[in-house]
Formats: structure tokens, C-alpha cells, sequence
């Protein structure tokens, strides 16, 4: 693959837009700055960051509950994510969506799903309207291990096989759906199951390898924009934090040595190491990048901070384009 | 004026729709082959004007059997530049996505605060009454009538048919059709020239003084026949066919029980959270000083579709049931509980 | 008597039931490791009493994110020999298996002439009001009230929740249960010995002779406050509760009505095709000679849920919004149309 | 295989009960006797026959719209199916259920379903129970290779690996759904897609050839039977009526050429000369075996005619088990 160092750097910014996101997002559900929950990237910045800078800017993706770090990856501001997950009139979603349910159409996001698998429909039909328009356009569907398991991903499958769609299917694996182990709910392997739905089936072994998966996307998305049909990629990696922050389950259901041993294996900081090693960027240069990504983080909040929550009558707004009867 | 069968009317729109608009798509089950014979030219299933050789596989789209992807792909390209009409063929199947048609369709827009519209139809016919089975007879347009963010009509004529359908391409929201099957044969007057019916208006099929019935679908020729009979009788009935239940004409049904005093509603679908249940209870709360008798529902009691010619047709809305309720709630009748014209329905 | 919280009292039926039954089993994404509270001991989650413990993976299933097989498969094996407990957690999830639910969990008994029986219980919970988004914020009950053949239960209480979930388990028929989260941590007295409630018997939760109020699930709290409130103003209000929306306690409501003359419904569902509407129908035609006042109902409206805790809340029927409909019904308030009432809700 | 000669026999008398059930039923449809449709297993009865034999009695079965040959080749008796196509009270769904939703629960025949797809979950339900109450029974289900692009057969699949459970998926590939050519609407091979749920996926290229059938079911049922899980057998065959009976379709979406030659190879011909050759029964042995059931499907519409249509009440009965309300 041929990456600029500007590339390069990019997709390390992003990573780390990703971390410090979430990060002060993690915090501000504990104090409650965040109503609900919300679900990190943490630990899966590579997976997130090298699937989606192998997408063109006009291309289209949609995700999963596991929401901010898709279209932050795809370039997304953090201001308005971060005043949608507060719920402020300033919102990517005019604080309609909240944290599980995001899009950001401005970067080719079409929706973040709080319901698993529901979204890789979506995301097919973007590649269908790519294909009858001939606009070129390449579609990716995030989804996890556990969605894996929904039907709908085998009719997506199936049906972009057949329409030859320009649709990539990223399962992000982390080995967990929840509390539960992929391997207690998996039948076979997923990446295998390409193999029967006439496409190929890629297995990145080492998700925390932003550019191991950046090349396997690369792959897929060259030739869904050939015309060539879709492809499965599955990544596997680890989330660091729990299923979703605040959430306290009694027991534990990862173990102690496997967690350990993962979270050796930062992305970001193997990332920081290769840039440096390959003389891409000085240890000082990533410092500043890393500052840089903290003081839009802090800008964000800023941004957050001062924005007005929305008056109670946008709960009534935009259910349909033309509103349907009188506002009493 | 031409006149026209309700599924050549659909067929029709269809075929407009797809010359007024590049970007509007068929999808589904068989169309290539014209099986519900909406997609051929109107004649022959197989010639010159087949919409396969008119519009092309780009724009012609046979599917799988995989509905919850069809529709969900319908959503995801209606968000993306198409406006597609996805037939689902039976009723009975929107269930294998619901999903894609509670938590994609209804709520993306809302959710997104309004970054994308979600121009799409979905359209199916309704079989019941034709000995098909439990599995293939359902009306279920009340429980999407119960999610916000969805339009739905459900057209009575041929030129109904034709003008709504018309109006749901055009709609930058989703649309769910409810076509009667029944139906399908029934002909009717229809323009030449291109024309569509706003959604929101109900069409006062008859007028009259005494009692208003509200028609929904294939009881709307029901309520017609029923209310030619009453005027033998000396009632004069009006009938009221909202053509669209999302949204739905309120103001029409009020205005007209304001006049009459009197409601009877006659729904095809299952009794309980029915349609039937919902015009009722507007009527209760913002007409209820007009009222001068009980509100009657007729409509098909709680219970599942049988096979058996022998127990099916007994259990739909027709003549002579409203004309029964009619018939009570002007006092012509004893005025008993409801539960015993649909007798022996279970109450519940 | 000792004190129970509402998921605590779930959680005891279910352990209650699976002891008492061998063919009980819990199937559910989750399940083994307790995440959503109900198959533990009911004191920390991890711990001897542990369900996976006390009743063997053969018995507890935790299952893949699969839910449309999840809900088949536990029908099939209702229908060969299990009587099964499905946790489906959210109830905004079940649209995914809304095939199972409508064509086989409702139809296969009917259309097979009674063959097999399908004891089978589902049990989902409403997350509403908690800032949990479009996504996880349905109720929809009403949609599953339109399709014959299922049960639906909606407890209000820990007692309730216990002794209806006992019932439900023993039914040999589907059992939809939609419990509150919001009443998760609401405790209540609760008897030591095992007692299960029969269905379609209704509560009537506060007696009172100036209007009656019909509340469900979370909305019961609420009207009761009201009525409290009310009594403070010398405005006698009846609260019920239905506990089970099918089979639908009428008589209940017939009855009280037929004392107070005046009826306000609370439904946390959307307004089109809700409950409410239903239990509205059902009033309007069967006790309207009793009626002196138009029939109110306090529904969430027309729109899908707004994450923002700015937007959310107001939505759905609380304390206020009861007592000003009670208000109104009673002439203590001008009685203009309801719309007003929650305001600035679309009217359709 | 080990097979006597009295089951061979068996096999074809049960092809033939099939054949001219289809056949009079057919009939009946184009006279008006029978209300709605029915979908005939005509050309199919090697494959139905095939499975349904490599099953015990009391294994289960369920089914789709095509629905009278799964019932008569795991051994229903042909009456009350007749009364139940017809309407009839003594059908063996009191005739609530129809062509389409046929059960019968003597036999194993836990439902048709008119709904394609949907009752794959319910076999694979019935396998959970044999597996929980640990009593030895197989369960097989049936379903189209339209079908196979519904993602609850995946579900299926992933949940019954997982579980080890004792179903056989067995997809009747008569190449078309109604109109549309299975090639072009399926992405892959319909067998090979066990291999990615982890299971063994078998094709049988020759479904016109009933031995062939019972030999690859009866390997995925004894491997069911042995607490080794489930597989997919994918039988391809042909039907040689049209979709459903009285379907009338202005275009014929197959081949002449190709229907020509799949109905030369009739299973029912082919296995009746098998018979013949082996020496398992002479041309008059096999003469009168179809002339037995020719009689039983006289006597099967003779039951019927003389059947009583069910009493109007009866469309209220049996929704609940427990009835739920005053029957007014
Ligand atoms: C249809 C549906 N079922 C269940 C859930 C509850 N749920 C939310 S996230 C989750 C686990 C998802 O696992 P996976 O797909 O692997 O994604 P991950 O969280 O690991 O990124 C579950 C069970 C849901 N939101 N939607
Ligand atoms: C969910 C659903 N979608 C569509 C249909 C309409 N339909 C009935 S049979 C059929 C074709 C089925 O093809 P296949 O599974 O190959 O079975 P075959 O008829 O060839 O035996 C279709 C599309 C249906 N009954 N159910
Ligand atoms: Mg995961
Ligand atoms: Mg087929």
C-alpha cells in the first residue's frame, strides 16, 4: 500500500480523536454529565481507523451501538458528536439520536443502530443506489461478532452477491457480544462464511494493526469500486473497557490474563512506535499531534458546555418531511 | 376518462412513476416476471411493454426471497437517491421486516434530526377472503398505524388507486400500501391525463343525514350496498372513506358526525387496537356532545383467518352487518352489546 | 409478606418456576451471565444462587444475537415439549422476530386445529424515560394486542409482576410480558408462599366515584398520585389497572364507568391504535347511555422517542397530564379538544 | 444402505401416494373443489420421500407452502389431508389450516407454513427439545432454495452448531422460486454455506434418484442421532407443474428443453425400474402396488365428499387453550 506520511499521521490523529473522545465521554456518563450510556472504541481505534480511511471521503458507512468512533474515523467534527451525546440543540442529530443512535450524513454516515444487525441493510441499499446511479460510491457496514449471528447479514450477503454491490461487510470482532464469548455462540468461523456466499472472506488476525486492516479494506473496497461485488472482512480485536461505560456486571466474564495481554497491545501506542521507527514522525511530532487531538477534545466539550439544549418542541420536528397534520 | 381495474390502475401509477423520475426503482419478489402483474404493460403478461424491456434490470429489480434485506436496502437507497416502490406482494409478509420498517424507516429521519427523507413505498395487497389461510389473509395496517413515521393508505377504486399510489412517489416520507385484494377486478373511471390525490382527505363516497359510517377498504362497496338498502329503509346514511389512515382526515369524520349524531365503523382488520378503534375513540373524546348513540364497530373479531370456505366469509365486515349496526344505532334495532353481530365472536 | 422489588419479584417467579417444573427452561441472550438481573439469585450476580448454578446450561440458554430463531425455536419447542421463558431484554427488539410472534407463536395452534399447544412466555421490558433513544425506548404492546392468539400482560407492581409471571408460565398459550423499567426498582410487599393471579382480572387500585382511570404499566403510579391529588380538590377518582391487556378485564371498566359516568385513559403507547384507544371503543359502545362526559386519552403522541433529556420527559403521561384530563372530564377545566393537552403533539 | 425389500417398496409406494395425491388434488383445483391453490411435489416425490424415510416415526418434520408431499412421505394418511384441502371438518386441521398450513402431529408433522422460512426455527426448536428432554428424536426441516436466502435459515444453522442440536436442514432445490431461477438470485453454492456455520453441507446432484437421497439424508440424521449436530443437505430436483396449480403465468420462465428433460428423468420411473432390474418385485407386483394407491386416493376424495364442512363456530375455537372470553 502506498501511504503518504501525511496518511499516515491522519490516521493516527484519528485514532486518538477516537481514544480521547471516548475517553471523556466514559467519564462524563460517571458523573452523569452524559445521560444514559455510551459504548467505546477503546482498543479498537486501529479496526475502526484502518476500514475507514480506506474508504474515499464520498463514500457511505453505517454503524452500530458502538457509535462515536465510526464517524469520527471517517473525519466527523467532535464538537457536535460530543453535544449529541449530551443531548444539545447543537448535536449532530440536534440532540434527537444520542450516543447509540449518530449519523452524520456530511461524512457519509448513514446511521449508527442501537439495534444489532438492523443497519447492514441500510448500508446495503446505499451500494444498490451507488450501482443504479453509477456514482461510483463504495458502502461499508460495521457490525460486531455478536451481530454476526443475525440473519440479515446472510441476505445482505446474498443479495449484493447477486446485484454485484460495491458494499464492504466489516465485522468488528472483539471477541465479545456483550458478556458473552463469540466462541460459545459461533458456529464455525466468520470470515469463513464468505466462502458459501460466493465472495472473499478475509480474516485480519491482528486488528490491532491499523495497517494490516487499512490493506485488507483496501482490498474489498478496490473491488467494490471495480464492480467487482462485495467482500467480508473480519477483524480481530479487543475492546478495553466494559460492554458499555457505567455498566457493572457481577462477575467477570474476560478473563484477567486475556485482557491483560490485549491491552498490552494498544493500537495507538504500536502505531506511535512504528511511525517513529519508520522516521515517519519525531517523538516531539507526535507529542504535538497528541496535544492537538486533547485541545479538540477540550473543544469540544467547550462547544458542548455552551450550546443550549433544544426547545422541547423539536421533539415534534422532523418525523416527517412534510408534517402531517396541525400543530396544536 | 378510461375505464380501468384496480390492479391496472396500480400498474398504471406505477408506470408513470417510473417515466416521470429516473430515480424511482422497482423491487421485489417476481416483478421481472410480472407475477402480480402490476409490472407488465397492462395487458399480456409478456409483451412489448413489459416493464423489464421498458425500464431495464438497472431500474427493475427481482429479488431474493429475503424481505428484511429488500426493505432495509429500499430505506438505505431511499437515503441515499433513489425512490424506490418495493412490492412485498402479500400483507402477510411485512412482518419478516419489521424491523426495517419500525427502527429504520419510521425513526431515521426523526433520529438523525432530519439529515436524510426516506422517499419510499412499500406496497402489498391484502388476500383475505379467498380461502388462502391464516398465513396469507392478514389486514395488519393497525400496528403500523401505531408507529409514528409512517403514511398509509389504503385505497377502495381504481381511481384512488391510482392517485395515491401517485402521491406516495412523490412523498419525501415512507409509504405502506394496503391493497384488498378483493378488489383487484372491481373497475372504475379514471383520467387520462396524470393526476394524484393529496393524502389527509377523505372521500364522502355518499352523503346522507342519519348516521355516518366510516369505511375502510374493501368495506367501503359494503358500506355503499349497505347504505342503498337503508335508504329503502328511510335512513340516510353517509359513507365516509378516509382513503388514507396515516394521516388520517379528521376533521371530515368529525364535521360529518357533528350533522349525524351517529357512528358505525366498518374495519377489516382484527377488532382490538383496530382502526376502527382509533376513529372511534377521536370521535369520543373531540365529537362526544354530538353523539346521540353508541359507537359501533364492524370488523373482524379476534380471532385468526381459517381456511374452510365453510368459516371464513363469516367473519369480515359486509352488508349486512353494518347494515345491522346502522340499523341499532338509529333505534331501528335493539340496541344490545356489540359482541353479538359478530356473534359468536369471542369478547374480550 | 416480605418486600420485593419489581425485578427481584421476576426474578423469584422465574426461579419458582423452574423448580417447579422441569420443562421450564430460560432461553436469552445474556442470560447466563445475569446482565439484566433476572436469572440470578436475586442478590448479587454472582453468586452460589446463581440460575446457571442452581439449574445447568441444559436449562439456561444463553443464545446468540439471533432473535427471529431465537423466538421460532422456542415456539418449536413449546410445541414438542418445553414450556420455555425467552428473555428478549429490550422490548424494542422483538420486531425482529415479529414473524414468529404473528405467523407461528399466534397462528400454529389455530390453523392446526388445536394439535399442539404453544406455552411459551416472552418477556421484554420497556426502557422508556430513561434517555435510551429511539432505538430503545418502544412500547409496543398495541401492535401485539391487533394479532389474536397471544396473551399480554403488563404488571405495575412487584406483586403483580410475580403472581402474573407464575400465571404466565402456567398458561399453555403465548405470553407476551412487557414489564416497566422504570418500575424496576419499585418496591412492594410481596407474599412468602407462591400465589399466581389469574388473567383478565383487573386491579382496582384506588376506588372512587367521580371518574374513573384507567391506567397501564408505568402510568399507574402516576394516576394514582393524581388521584391523590385530586381528592385534595374533592374529585373522586377510581384508578384500575387492567394487569393484562389480553384478556382485557372489560367488565371491570364497564362496571366503573357505569358508576362514574366519565373515563380518562393512561397509556404510555403512542396515541394511533393504542390500548387506549381500544379500551375508548370498547366504552363507547358497550356503556355509552352511562357516559356524561367525552372520553380523554393521555398517550405518548405521534412521535418517535428524542434521546436528549431536554426533549424526552415531557412526552409521556404523568401526574399532570392525568389530573388535568380528569379536570376536564369533570368541568373543572374548560373542555376544549385534547390535542391541547399535549401540546404541541401533531394531530392527525 | 442396508434396505429390505420391504422398504423399497415402501419408498415407492409412498412417491406414488405422492404423485397422485398431487395429481387429484390438481384436479380438483382446476374444477373449483378445491378452494385457493395447492403446490404439488410432482417431480420432487424421490426427494421428499428420500428424507422423510431416513427419519424415525416419531422424528420430527416441518414443512412450507408445498405442503401435502412432506406429510404423505413421512406416512400421514391420505383422508383427512384430502378433507383438509377441500374445507372439510374432518380434515386434519378441522379444515382451518389448508393446502398451505397443514400439521399433523401423529405423524411428527409439526407444520407447514405458507410463510417461506419461517418454520425453519421451529424445527430447530423441536431439536432443542429432543436434546433438553434428552429422548433421542431427529428433526428435519424442509424448505425451497428460495428459501435458502432467508436469514433465518442462517440463524438456524449458527444456533444448532452452537448447540449441537439434532436437525437436519434439508433444502428441496427445484431450481426456481415461483418465477424467478434460483442461479440468479443465489450468491454461491446453497451446500457449501455449512462449512462457514461450521457443519457439514452435502449437495445431492441427482434428486430424481430416491436412494441417493435417503443415502445423504440417513448420514446427516444418524450423525444428528449421535449427539454430533446438524447438517445441510441440499437436494436438487425439479418440479414439473407450474409453481401452483391454476397459476397461469403469460411468460414461461423455463426452458422447454429443460423441463423437457428433467421429466424424462421422472423419480417414480426410474425408481419402478430399479425395483424391476434388482428382482425386489415383478412388473405385476409393481402394477398392483400402483393400483393400491390409486384406491386410496379414490377412497381418500370419498372420505372427503362425504365429510361434513365444519359448524361456522368452529372459527372460534382453538385460537387459545384456554378460551379467553364469553363466547357471546
Ligand atoms: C436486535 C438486538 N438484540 C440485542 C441487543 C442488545 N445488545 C446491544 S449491544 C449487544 C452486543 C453486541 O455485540 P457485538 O455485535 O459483538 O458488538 P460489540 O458490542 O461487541 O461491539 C447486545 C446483545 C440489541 N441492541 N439489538
Ligand atoms: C416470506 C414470504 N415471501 C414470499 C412468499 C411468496 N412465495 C410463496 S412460494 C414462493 C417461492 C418459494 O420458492 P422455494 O423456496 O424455492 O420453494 P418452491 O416453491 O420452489 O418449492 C414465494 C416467493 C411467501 N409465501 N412468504
Ligand atoms: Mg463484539
Ligand atoms: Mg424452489
Amino acid at each position: 500500500m502506498d501511504l503518504s506520511s501525511q496518511n499516515l499521521l491522519e490516521m493516527q490523529r484519528r485514532m486518538l480523536r477516537i481514544r480521547r473522545f471516548d475517553e471523556r465521554a466514559s467519564k462524563m456518563v460517571k458523573r452523569g454529565q452524559i445521560p444514559g450510556t455510551v459504548h467505546t472504541s477503546i482498543g479498537q481505534e486501529a479496526q475502526v481507523v484502518g476500514a475507514c480511511m480506506a474508504l474515499g471521503d464520498g463514500d457511505y458507512m453505517s454503524g452500530n451501538h458502538r457509535s462515536h468512533g465510526h464517524p469520527i474515523g471517517k473525519g466527523s467534527p467532535l464538537g457536535p458528536l460530543m453535544a449529541e451525546l449530551v443531548g444539545k440543540a447543537t448535536g449532530v442529530c440536534q440532540g434527537k439520536g444520542g450516543s447509540l443512535h449518530l449519523a452524520d450524513f456530511a461524512v457519509g454516515s448513514l446511521g449508527e443502530s442501537g439495534i444489532v444487525g438492523s443497519s447492514i441493510p441500510i448500508a446495503t441499499g446505499a451500494a444498490l443506489s451507488s450501482k443504479v446511479l453509477g456514482n461510483g460510491k463504495v458502502s461499508l457496514a460495521f457490525f460486531g461478532d455478536g451481530a454476526a449471528n443475525q440473519g440479515c447479514l446472510y441476505e445482505a450477503m446474498n443479495i449484493s452477491g447477486v446485484w454485484n454491490l460495491p458494499v464492504v461487510f466489516l465485522c468488528e470482532n472483539n471477541q465479545y457480544a456483550l458478556s458473552t464469548p463469540a466462541h460459545t455462540v459461533t458456529s464455525g468461523v466468520i470470515a469463513d462464511r464468505a466462502a458459501g456466499f460466493g465472495m472473499p472472506g478475509v480474516r485480519v488476525e491482528d486488528g490491532q494493526d491499523v495497517l494490516a486492516v487499512f490493506e485488507a479494506v483496501t482490498t474489498a473496497v478496490e473491488r467494490a469500486r471495480r464492480g467487482e461485488g462485495p467482500s467480508l472482512v473480519e477483524v480481530v480485536t479487543y475492546r478495553f473497557n466494559e460492554h458499555s461505560e457505567g455498566l457493572r456486571l457481577g462477575t467477570d466474564y474476560r478473563d484477567a490474563e486475556e485482557k491483560a495481554a490485549w491491552v498490552e497491545r494498544d493500537p495507538i501506542v504500536l502505531f506511535r512506535r512504528h511511525l517513529e521507527r519508520e522516521g515517519i514522525a519525531t517523538a516531539e511530532e507526535l507529542d504535538a499531534l497528541e496535544a492537538e487531538v486533547l485541545a479538540e477534545v477540550d473543544e469540544a466539550v467547550r462547544f458542548t458546555d455552551e450550546s443550549p439544549y433544544p426547545d422541547p418542541s423539536v421533539a415534534f420536528k422532523d418525523l416527517y418531511t412534510e408534517p402531517i397534520g396541525a400543530i396544536a | 376518462m378510461t375505464v380501468m381495474s384496480y390492479l391496472g390502475a396500480i400498474g398504471a401509477a406505477q408506470r408513470e412513476a417510473m417515466e416521470a423520475d429516473e430515480r424511482v426503482v422497482i423491487i421485489g419478489e417476481d416483478v421481472e416476471a410480472n407475477v402480480y402483474g402490476t409490472t407488465g404493460a397492462g395487458k399480456s403478461r409478456k409483451d412489448k411493454g413489459d416493464f423489464l424491456e421498458m425500464f431495464g434490470a438497472n431500474r427493475i429489480r427481482n429479488t431474493p426471497i429475503s424481505e428484511e434485506v429488500i426493505v432495509g436496502a429500499a430505506i438505505g437507497a431511499a437515503m441515499t437517491g433513489l425512490r424506490p416502490i418495493v412490492d412485498l406482494s402479500y400483507s402477510s409478509f411485512l412482518y419478516m421486516a419489521m424491523d426495517q420498517f419500525v427502527n429504520q424507516a419510521a425513526k431515521n429521519r426523526y433520529m438523525f434530526g432530519g439529515q436524510a427523507s426516506i422517499p419510499v413505498v412499500f406496497r402489498s395487497a391484502m388476500f383475505y377472503g379467498l380461502n388462502t389461510g391464516a398465513h396469507h389473509s392478514d389486514r395488519p395496517y393497525p400496528m403500523f398505524m401505531n408507529v409514528p413515521g409512517l403514511k398509509i393508505i389504503v385505497p377502495s377504486n381504481p381511481y384512488d388507486a391510482k392517485g395515491l399510489l401517485r402521491t406516495a412517489v412523490d412523498s419525501d416520507d415512507p409509504v405502506l400500501t394496503f391493497e384488498a385484494c378483493l378488489l383487484w377486478g372491481s373497475k372504475g373511471e379514471v383520467p387520462e391525463e396524470e393526476y394524484k390525490i393529496p393524502f389527509g382527505q377523505a372521500n364522502v363516497a355518499r352523503t346522507g343525514d342519519d348516521v355516518t359510517v366510516v369505511a375502510i377498504s374493501s368495506a367501503v362497496p359494503e358500506a355503499l350496498a349497505a347504505a342503498e338498502t337503508l335508504a329503502g329503509e328511510g335512513v340516510s346514511v353517509e359513507v365516509i372513506d378516509p382513503r388514507t389512515l396515516v394521516p388520517f382526515d379528521t376533521e371530515a369524520v368529525i364535521r360529518s358526525v357533528q350533522r349525524t349524531g351517529r357512528l358505525v365503523i366498518a374495519d377489516p382488520a382484527h377488532r382490538t387496537c383496530s382502526a376502527a378503534a382509533e376513529i372511534s375513540a377521536i370521535v369520543a373524546e373531540e365529537a362526544f356532545e354530538s353523539l346521540r348513540a353508541p359507537i359501533m364497530r364492524v370488523t373482524t373479531p379476534d380471532t385468526q383467518i381459517p381456511f374452510s370456505p365453510a368459516l371464513e366469509k363469516q367473519l369480515y365486515p359486509n352488508r349486512t352487518k353494518i347494515e345491522d349496526a346502522v340499523r341499532r344505532v338509529t333505534g331501528l334495532m335493539a340496541n344490545t352489546l356489540n359482541t353479538e353481530l359478530t356473534s359468536p365472536a369471542p369478547r374480550m
